[in-house]
């Protein structure tokens, strides 16, 4: 183990940043800009650091002590309350298999934004200030182990992205912004809500005996924890935990984006500077998904396996649906966008088979989709930057006015219509491994497919579109891509191609973790189901 | 006898010193006619030490002025208790802010001529709340309110010569007097039905068997208007909209926050001492089968904060907009009471607590604001973000607040009513109060949306805020960022002060 | 039927009529007048509920003092050349039904209720009394009063001043 | 005829309760509506001394009236001074035409 | 050689092609003349797998070798146990001679392209594209699983992608390099559905794992539908990578690509990769699965025939004969003629690499003419080009002495004696039919092209025989298309040691109940001296019915053939018949088959612009319904804000009419109660009063 705090370092290195930020004069943006980058790229070197001391057999998920780089301090104790007993609210930070890859991919995507972010030149101070709060949002929610800790970084993370999108972005900023927000509040009340009901069904027992509510996410999974009465406890007959179940998974779908929940994502997408593209594609989308396999899955064991049909029914929409509107669009950014919305829908699949390979392969794709989308908005920008257009059939024959870039550009397609020896292959080819292996789901997974070929489909078309062909002589002064512009794409192609070909060096990292969850979620569910009866 | 009023004497000392420095500024406003700057600085020195006065009463439990020729001669016709102070000192320490908002409020600064009597009737208002906190008797409870009516009809027209004000005092006056009539006429049937005014005398006497329900229901409901139209409870807000935009802004945040709390305390107590039978292990209220208080509670707060959200979607004028946001707040505060808990308790107490921090602070950045542009339109604040960064990350932060996200207070605030609503089992209250939440959410990032997204159509110089309003501000910012991240103080000081003299 | 009683009817329907008229005149002037006549009524009533003291307090603040400011009131904010002081009337029908309804519970509210009601005589004259008891047990709330018409009195004049602005 | 009894008084009141309320929604003068209002306090008073009598609850419920009495004449001349003020900006005291703070 | 240096230089010699790619893509622009090395690189491999295929055919001939490794390891997966993914390589002698004929082609292609290519703009890309190629090929080539075969699979579908679309300015050419990646996706997606249900039976990708599972009696869901559906669906794979109907489309329109591109991949190694994958899984495959998979071969072997007949692009012609010579390739596997269809693989491959190549010869002198009707006469401008193109129509004609002879004649040989023990007798005619057509269509393409006079004169003078690089390959490919190489017997390969030592049919494992009679075991294997001789037996009927058959199939064919070539003959060398009166009177069926049986237009009809519609009016759908129930009036606002053109204020307050529209009558009565007017105030308030007394009475 390390001998200093470097969960917390991590989450809140961004701050200190913003602070050193925020006491820098205006006029300075280029140190300004560098801060952000040393702030980012510690970050980045404290979660090689984590990554270099992480065990792989540790499991984690409902284990306190299984988890790794612990740091758990009681933060908020108010004692000796008539009917509450203990109100206490724990800083309590850890990583297991399902937070390592998380952190990780945080980490980097935060450190590429930055450099994304390098040709922002509008009020640069409060970008930054903001970019690196939205990091620490991010960074926290990956981290934190106590529901309210949560809670907090989540919402933490709302505004600044609100600001982000609606006074950097583009024409429409205002609308997304606005709708970006009320629709991820909407979803963080029912998270609330559900938070509240759990945090009164449930105690756990604190130094000096005595039981307490609690807000810690692994005594909730523990049912042994629940009272006879609480009203989201297996065992009060009248309990409301399917009810509950559902308000909390609509919270964390609005952020994967879930059909129907999707519609903010077009427009947050089209409207967000590009490194905010790349954030919040990379690693917001993922918070839901993490969200749902952090906190849904271990608690509810039971509904979540009752409600397994449907979960990997609307993943299967999502793939469906994300790809086939995507093949509609015009606009090179909504296009990406919606594939987002069909790659999130992989996820969802992979989870709802509640089998390891499943989700391995969930959360596998849920990195690679971050590694990958990311690179996929980087590409608009540039193209964007040069162009000031984004339409697709503006372009056409630009493989040759720009070899460098048609080469990423390729490899990102190719990575994202899941081409095999490129990562989104593994993972795709994991999600479908672990929900066909489901007969209950099979024959959604088999639908489910199609979305290989509608991906296939899109991608070529718009590759087609943009760099094939003649070349339009509008675009004949585009220059091929910069020297900074390399250090952005490399590092995510690197990754893109290693884990493709050697997907072991991430899924060793969470297969533990992963066998661990889905042991406990099965375990659990016919636990209570027994006791149920 | 006289060692009765004598003794009890001692328990007024911060009445007392409020009326006396009443009566020091009318002197000095007629003695100095010619140079009062100095008034300000008299009233607050007031509130200073009527504060501490306060403060040497916390934790004090006992009964003032009891009466000694009549049959009833245990309790008194004033209660001192923790809960009063806690809300007296909420009332002393918003008068010290408010006292230094006129300062920086144009509006009043104008009014240099007529500013002894403005503080003059402020102590009105101060005295008048004092006592409703801590009155328990009917007659003393009717005339405190009237004393603190009359002071803000004049205060809410005291910008003579704009029609506005004016036209909010008619309003304010013909509406309270109104109440207050109805309320009125309730207390008389009341003291008809028990042959006593004191609060605690009526509670033992309406357990009785004989006690005629009706009537008793419809006293109750009448008193409610009076005290409903205090704290602009739905359907009783109807003149807060209007008076709140009429009266000059500093009044408008003084009547949000301070005779909101004491209405709210005088409520509270209302229902507690004179409705209660008694109160479980665990805190929960039991009320005397006469009177479903709870279902009327949460009725009208429901109807209130969906009725101040969904207005407040559509105002422009910011004044309006923080006033109808207000009585949606009163709506939150009202489930706090209708849970009938200590818990419901301690989330008023701290919900009042933030409230006052951030809605003065919400009016303080719009008065500012107000000062430099003349206007308190939404379309003025285009912009703003980037003129005035201060005023507009200080507004931001006390918006989120009042919508009640977190790291701000008024998350914990809303996080503590919902916890008492939820461990009450009104699961549906609670739903429709987070959904209002949401509802709410709308217009104050509407807000921001203008200050930071909006472009501004025409020039518009900076707006630096004052040394004072700066430091002003930050009074009132890092309480309510503090709070937010920890919040064990207020929370265990609203524990220590929710106990009411018991019956 | 006692003189008591044919006494208080004559108050009563002195009262009540009075009353009615009051909210009903078009005339303003006629209509303060109406109201003197409502208010010497209800001190009638108050001396046969044995209150003499109130009765006469009646009398004086009420018909001397605020009805005379009422009278300065519609003086001063009309035209005094303008012989037909009237004004129209709003709401008849809410009014109509919310009052009616109103009157009539409350009315058979009072009638249904059993009153407290004991035998007991109080003193002939209440002056006595009630000045000891305004200043023991009613002694805060005599001082709040105090304060009261000082603030009144403050407002009052803050308002209503002829400021040279 | 029923001796005249404590309900005699209340009718009177409840009805003078209810022409105050009356006059206080549909007169348009504002003077007028002080009128009303002065009604629905007489009617209180009523109440109060009434109950003290037939209730032998002492002198309390006439202390109260004599409150009121004062309450109200504290009351009519701030209100006064409000409606004279108002007339000032306005040139006009109908209540039902004041009405630019609103929607 | 020992086993180890066998599988290490199988290894190497996969890998090498790769190193090809890489110096190429990264170091290409700089050292322009880095192709040189990707050439000797290829070389290097192709000396490499002869010394492989030697070594494997003489030291370990019927044996499997293997190597394998942990790809994926899940740990202690739940209610499954240990559960890891497993890679690796088996080479046998399929393996072997796969590698070997890859490798060839490969290194002969690289050697003509270096002239073909020459002055391309993108010429060191061309050559990193066909290492990139020739490195997934021998990736399918040498896999011992079923996911890398996959992974391979489609990457093999990226570089022909690739290649395909090389000349990307020309929109063709990019549309034929999309749809060629498509309708490959569709099958595919097909063969991963295949391979699932064997990994989600079986937890292991391993070919040998799976087939000793099943051979032990372990069926895939307890349910030999089961395997059935497995068997079709991963030939579905192969279905589109081979070209088979209805997934044959993008095959002709794949010939956009460069012509060297289109005789590796499109002729010789990938397309056959689909018939390599049927022989991979061909123990696996059960009757019904056998009998779909003859009748697509036979389908595809006869739509592509017809189509062949009257096509003018010279490569058109040569793709849908190679189509038509897969779909009988995939015939073959359906007839259990496992061991011809290999066979005819290999010289397919050779001979048709050798008219690709031709054809390509042919284009570069003609300066990029690809219709034929433009061609003639060019026998004396290019001699060399022409022997060999003849000798490679000969043989896949079906002519003796040459291989296609030997392997065609033991395909029809298999369809016939699998007709006589089932009764499906349409195979076999189909089979003979398409005999005949392929020789009159090849017959054709030879006389219109090389023989008469010149139709362009202007072309023909510039025409000239090309360089030694580019004929040298010619020569060899067409050397190898005679028979010695494969057989000392030229009327039947059966003695030969192609097809008695190198290659023996494998025994397959599925269960009796669920596979055709005669598959059945070869338990009389020893017994009947026929199955010493042929090596390609598989029980006793079906030994005998081949034996039977043999001479029968023999003749007509030949007959069938030379009828063929003799119509070729009248129709165009000796123009005894009037062809424009007979396309006019046949004009529905020439139309149709000169339009390729309109199968494109009915798919653009159908799946493409089903797809767009569907996909238009789902976006349509997400954008005004899903999108407008969440924000319904914003929808409204915005219509309005066009007219008041006051957009940006508008799309927010729209925001607000949002919760308006939510709110609905509530919320603006709310607003409406507001009347400004303090009466109106107090009359609810009376009314507040009434309703709460009656709301709150206490009976």
């Amino acid at each position: 183990m390390i001998g200093f705090p470097i969960l917390t370092l991590i989450t809140f290195l961004p701050i200190v940043g913003m602070i050193i930020i925020l006491a820098m004069p205006k006029d300075k943006s280029i140190w300004i800009k560098y801060t952000a980058l040393a702030a980012t790229g510690f970050q980045v070197m404290l979660a090689v650091i984590l990554l270099g001391n992480y065990d792989y057999s540790a499991g984690g998920i409902f284990q306190a002590e299984s988890f790794q780089f612990i740091e758990k301090f009681r933060w908020i104790e108010i004692t000796g309350l008539s009917w509450l007993g203990t109100l206490k609210v724990d800083y309590f930070l850890g990583i297991d298999g399902l937070s390592m890859p998380m952190v990780l991919l945080t980490a980097l995507i935060s450190f590429i934004a930055t450099i994304s972010s390098w040709n922002i030149n509008k009020s640069v101070k409060g970008y930054f200030a903001l970019f690196l709060l939205l990091d620490t949002g991010m960074m926290g929610v990956f981290v934190a182990l106590d529901l309210f800790l949560f809670y907090v970084f989540w919402e933490l993370m709302l505004l600044p992205m609100y600001f982000l999108i609606g006074i950097w972005g583009g024409p429409r900023k205002e609308y997304a912004a606005i709708k970006f927000f009320i629709y991820t509040l909407f979803g963080s009340i029912f998270i609330l809500i559900v938070m509240i009901g759990l945090y009164f069904s449930a105690t756990e027992v604190i130094a000096g005996g005595e039981r307490v509510f609690t807000f810690n996410m692994l005594a909730l999974m523990d049912q042994a924890n629940y009272s006879v009465d609480g009203i989201l406890s297996p065992f009060n007959p009248h309990n409301l935990r399917f009810i509950a179940y559902i308000a909390l998974f609509v919270g964390f779908a609005i952020k994967i984006p879930m059909f129907p929940f999707h519609t903010w994502l077009p427009d947050a997408h089209v409207e967000a500077p590009t490194p905010i593209s790349v954030i919040l594609a990379g690693v917001l989308l993922k918070m839901g998904t993490y969200g749902i396999l952090r906190i849904s899955y271990p608690i509810f064991p039971d509904i979540t396996r009752d409600l397994m049909w449907y979960i990997a029914l609307f993943g299967m929409i999502n793939i469906i649906y994300g790809a086939l509107v995507a093949l509609a669009q015009k606009d090179f950014k909504k296009l990406i966008a919606y594939s987002s919305v069909s790659h999130m829908g992989y996820v969802l699949l992979g989870m709802a088979s509640l089998s390891s390979t499943g989700i391995n392969g969930a959360i596998f794709q849920m990195f690679n989709h971050g590694t990958i989308t990311a690179m996929l908005f980087l590409i608009v920008g540039v193209l964007y930057d040069r162009s000031h257009t984004r339409g697709l059939n503006d372009f056409g024959g630009l493989a040759t006015q720009m070899p460098a870039y048609t080469g990423f550009v390729t490899v990102a397609f190719f990575a994202a219509l899941g081409l095999p020896s490129l990562s989104g292959f593994i993972s795709e080819a994991l999600v479908f491994v672990g929900a066909f292996g489901v007969e209950s789901i099979r024959v959604l997974t088999i639908i489910s497919m199609l979305g290989i070929l509608l991906g296939a489909a899109y991608i070529l078309w718009t590759l087609q579109r943009i760099f094939f062909g003649k070349l339009n002589e509008k675009w004949a002064q585009l220059t091929d891509i910069d020297a900074r512009e390399y250090i952005m794409f490399i590092p995510l192609t690197v990754i893109i191609i290693f884990l493709g070909i050697y997907p072991s060096a991430m899924l060793d990292i969470m297969s533990t973790s992963v066998n661990t969850l889905v042991e406990f979620v099965i375990n659990g569910a016919n636990n209570i189901s027994i006791s149920g009866l | 006898m006289i060692n009765e009023i004598l003794n009890s004497i001692t328990f007024i000392y911060p009445e007392l010193a409020v009326s006396i420095f009443l009566l020091i500024i009318v002197l000095v406003d007629l003695v100095f006619h010619k140079d009062k700057k100095y008034i300000p600085y008299i009233s607050l020195a007031g509130l200073v030490i009527t504060g501490i006065l306060v403060l040497n009463q916390i934790g004090i439990t006992h009964f003032a002025f009891v009466p000694q020729l009549s049959a009833v001669k245990k309790y008194g016709m004033m209660t001192i208790d923790p809960f009063g102070s806690y809300f007296k000192l909420l009332v002393v320490v918003t008068s010290i802010l408010i006292i230094f908002f006129t300062i920086a409020s144009e509006e009043v600064i104008d009014l240099k001529e007529r500013l002894g009597e403005f503080h003059a009737l402020i102590y009105g208002m101060i005295l008048g709340m004092l006592v409703m906190i801590s009155a328990s008797d009917l007659i003393l409870i009717y005339l405190s309110l009237e004393l603190l009516s009359l002071s803000s009809y004049v205060l809410a027209g005291f910008l003579k010569l704009r029609e506005r004000s004016s036209e909010a005092s008619l309003k304010y006056v013909i509406y309270g007097s109104v109440s207050s009539g109805l309320m009125l006429f309730g207390i008389s049937i009341i003291y008809g039905l028990t042959g006593s005014t004191n609060l605690y005398v009526i509670n033992s006497l309406i357990q009785g068997p004989q006690i005629n329900l009706f009537t008793l229901s419809f006293s109750s409901i009448l008193m409610f208007v009076g005290i409903g139209y205090k704290i602009s409870a739905a359907p009783f807000h109807f003149w807060t909209p209007d008076v709140y935009e009429g009266a000059p802004i500093s009044i408008t945040a003084y009547l949000s926050v301070a005779s909101k709390a004491a209405g709210f305390a005088l409520l509270i107590r209302f229902i507690q001492t004179g409705f209660t039978s008694f109160i479980s292990e665990d805190g929960y209220w039991t009320l005397i089968a006469v009177f479903d208080w709870q279902a009327l509670l949460i009725a009208i707060s429901i109807l209130t904060m969906t009725l101040g959200n969904f207005s407040a979607l559509w105002q422009d004028n910011l004044k309006r907009m923080l006033a109808y946001s207000s009585i949606a707040h009163a709506g939150y505060i009202l489930l706090g009471i209708a849970v009938l808990s200590n818990q419901g308790l301690i989330a008023v107490l701290i919900y009042f607590f933030v409230y006052m921090l951030m809605n003065i602070g919400a009016f303080y950045v719009v008065m500012l604001i107000s000062n430099k542009t003349g206007s308190e339109n939404i379309d003025d604040y285009d912009g703003l973000g980037a003129k005035a960064p201060f005023l507009g990350v200080a507004l931001a932060i006390f918006l989120i607040s009042l919508t009640g996200l977190p790291p701000t207070a008024g998350f914990i605030a809303k996080l503590y009513l919902f916890i008492a609503l939820i461990d009450a089992n009104m699961i549906v209250v609670a739903i429709i109060a987070l959904l209002n939440t949401v509802v709410s959410l709308y217009y104050y990032v509407r807000v921001l949306k203008h200050m930071y997204l909006t472009k501004s159509e025409r020039e518009q110089e900076n707006i630096t805020p004052s040394i004072g309003s700066l430091v002003y501000l930050l009074v009132l910012l890092i309480p309510i960022l503090f709070f937010g991240i920890y919040f064990t103080p207020i929370v265990e000081f609203a524990r220590s002060c929710v106990s009411l003299l018991g019956i | 039927m006692s003189i008591y009683d044919v006494i208080f009817y004559l108050f009563a329907i002195l009262t009540i009529g009075s009353g009615y008229l009051v909210v009903t005149s078009k005339n303003i002037v006629h209509s303060a007048f109406y109201l003197l006549f409502t208010l010497f009524g209800v001190a009638g009533l108050y001396v046969l509920l044995a209150a003499d003291f109130i009765a006469i307090v009646q009398l004086m603040v009420y018909v001397g003092g605020i009805l005379i400011l009422l009278l300065f009131g519609v003086m001063l904010t009309n035209k005094v050349t303008d012989v037909k002081i009237r004004t129209g009337t709003i709401h008849i029908i809410p009014a109509v039904i919310g009052t009616g309804l109103l009157m009539g519970v409350i009315v058979s509210m009072m009638l249904r209720t059993n009153w407290k009601s004991e035998p007991g005589e109080l003193p002939f004259t209440t002056t006595y009394g009630l000045g000891r008891i305004l200043l023991t047990d009613y002694v805060l709330v005599f001082e709040l009063l105090a304060m009261l018409l000082l603030i009144a009195l403050i407002g009052a004049a803050s308002i209503a001043r002829r400021d040279n602005e | 005829m029923i001796e005249v009894g404590l309900n005699h008084y209340l009718v009177v009141s409840s009805i003078l309760f209810s022409l105050g309320v009356y006059g206080v929604v549909t007169r348009k003068n504002a003077v007028m509506v002080l009128m009303g209002l002065e009604l629905i306090l007489n009617a209180a008073n009523i109440n109060f001394i009434a109950f003290a009598k037939y209730g032998n609850f002492g002198l309390g419920g006439q202390a109260m009236a004599l409150f009121v009495i004062i309450l109200a004449a504290a009351e009519a001349a701030i209100a006064l001074a409000i409606v004279l003020n108002l007339y000032k900006t306005f040139s006009n005291v109908n209540v039902d035409e004041i009405d630019k703070l609103k929607e | 050689m020992s086993e180890i240096s066998i599988i290490n230089i199988s290894i190497i010699i996969l890998l090498l092609p790769l190193v090809s790619f890489v110096l190429l893509i990264f170091f290409g622009k700089k050292f322009p003349k880095l192709y040189l090395a990707a050439t000797g690189v290829v070389f290097v491999a192709l000396v490499l797998s002869i010394a492989v295929t030697f070594g494997m055919l003489t030291s370990y001939s019927g044996e499997t070798l293997s190597f394998s490794f942990t790809w994926i390891d899940f740990g202690n997966v739940p209610s499954i146990g240990f559960l890891s993914i497993e890679l690796g390589f088996e080479i046998n002698n399929v393996t072997a001679l796969m590698l070997f004929v890859v490798n060839l082609i490969s290194a002969l292609v690289h050697l003509y392209s270096i002239e073909y290519m020459r002055g391309d703009i993108r010429y060191t890309r061309y050559f990193a594209y066909l290492g990139i190629f020739t490195f997934s090929m021998l990736g399918i080539v040498i896999t011992n699983n079923l996911l890398m075969m996959y992974i391979f699979w489609e990457l093999v579908g990226l570089s022909s992608y690739l290649l395909i679309g090389f000349w990307f300015e020309k929109d063709s050419a990019s549309d034929a390099g999309k749809k060629a990646f498509l309708v490959n996706r569709v099958g595919d997606i097909g063969m991963w559905i295949g391979i699932l249900i064997l990994f989600t039976h079986y937890k292991t990708f391993t070919f040998s794992t799976i087939f000793e599972q099943i051979s032990l009696g372990n069926l895939p869901f307890d349910s030999a539908a089961a395997l059935t559906t497995a068997g079709i669906l991963i030939f579905l794979g192969a279905v589109g990578k081979s070209a088979q109907f209805p997934l044959h489309v993008w095959l002709p329109d794949a010939m956009e690509g460069p012509t060297p591109v289109s005789a590796l991949i499109h002729a010789a190694t990938m397309v056959a990769a689909g018939v390599y994958l049927l022989v991979k899984i061909f123990v696996i495959l059960t009757a019904d699965a056998m009998l779909v998979i003859a009748v697509v071969g036979g389908v595809t072997a006869f739509v592509a025939a017809t189509i062949a007949l009257t096509q003018n692009d010279i490569k058109k012609v040569l793709a849908y004969s190679t189509v038509s010579q897969l779909g009988y390739m995939v015939l073959a596997v359906g007839v259990g003629a496992y061991a011809f269809a290999f066979f005819h693989l290999v010289t397919h491959a050779f001979f048709k690499a050798c008219l690709f190549l031709g054809s390509g010869s042919v284009i570069h002198a003609m300066h990029h003419e690809q219709d034929i009707r433009y061609m003639g006469g060019l026998r004396k401008k290019m001699p060399l080009t022409y022997y060999t193109f003849l000798i490679s129509t000969l043989a896949i004609s079906g002519v003796p002495l040459f291989s296609g002879f030997l392997s065609k004649d033991g395909i029809l040989a298999g369809t016939l004696a699998f007709g006589s023990l089932t009764g499906h007798w349409l195979l076999p005619i189909i089979g003979f039919t398409v005999a005949a057509m392929t020789a009159f269509y090849m017959f054709r393409l030879v006389i219109i092209t090389f023989h008469g006079e010149p139709r362009n004169k202007e072309k023909y003078d510039h025409a000239h025989e090309s360089k030694w690089v580019m004929t040298a390959p010619l020569a060899v490919l067409s050397l190898l298309s005679i028979f010695i190489f494969y057989t000392p017997n030229p009327i039947s390969a059966d003695a030969g040691w192609f097809l008695n030592k190198w290659i023996s049919t494998p025994q397959t494992v599925v269960p009796a109940e669920a596979s055709f009679d005669f598959m059945q075991s070869g338990m009389n294997k020893h017994e009947t001296g026929l199955a010493q001789e042929s090596g390609i037996v598989h029980s006793v009927q079906y030994t005998e019915a081949m034996h039977h058959a043999h001479y029968p199939a023999m003749f007509l064919s030949l007959i069938l053939a030379g009828l063929g070539i003799l119509i070729a003959f009248i129709f165009y060398q000796w123009k005894k018949v009037d062809l424009e009166k007979l396309t006019e009177k046949l004009n529905s069926l020439y139309k149709f088959s000169l339009n390729k049986w309109y199968i494109d237009e009915f798919y653009h009809a159908t799946f493409i612009s089903g797809t767009i519609r569907s996909a238009d009016a789902l976006s349509w759908f997400d954008y005004y319904i899903i999108d407008g129930i969440v924000n319904a009036s914003a929808s409204i606002t915005r219509f309005v804000s066009r007219l008041s053109g006051w957009f940006d204020t508008f799309i927010v307050d729209g925001l607000v009419n949002f919760s308006a529209l939510f709110s609905g009558f509530i919320g603006l009565s709310f607003r409406r109660l507001q009347t400004g007017k303090v009466q109106t105030y107090i009359v609810f308030v009376v009314f507040a009063v009434l309703v709460l007394l009656l709301f709150f009475r206490p009976f």
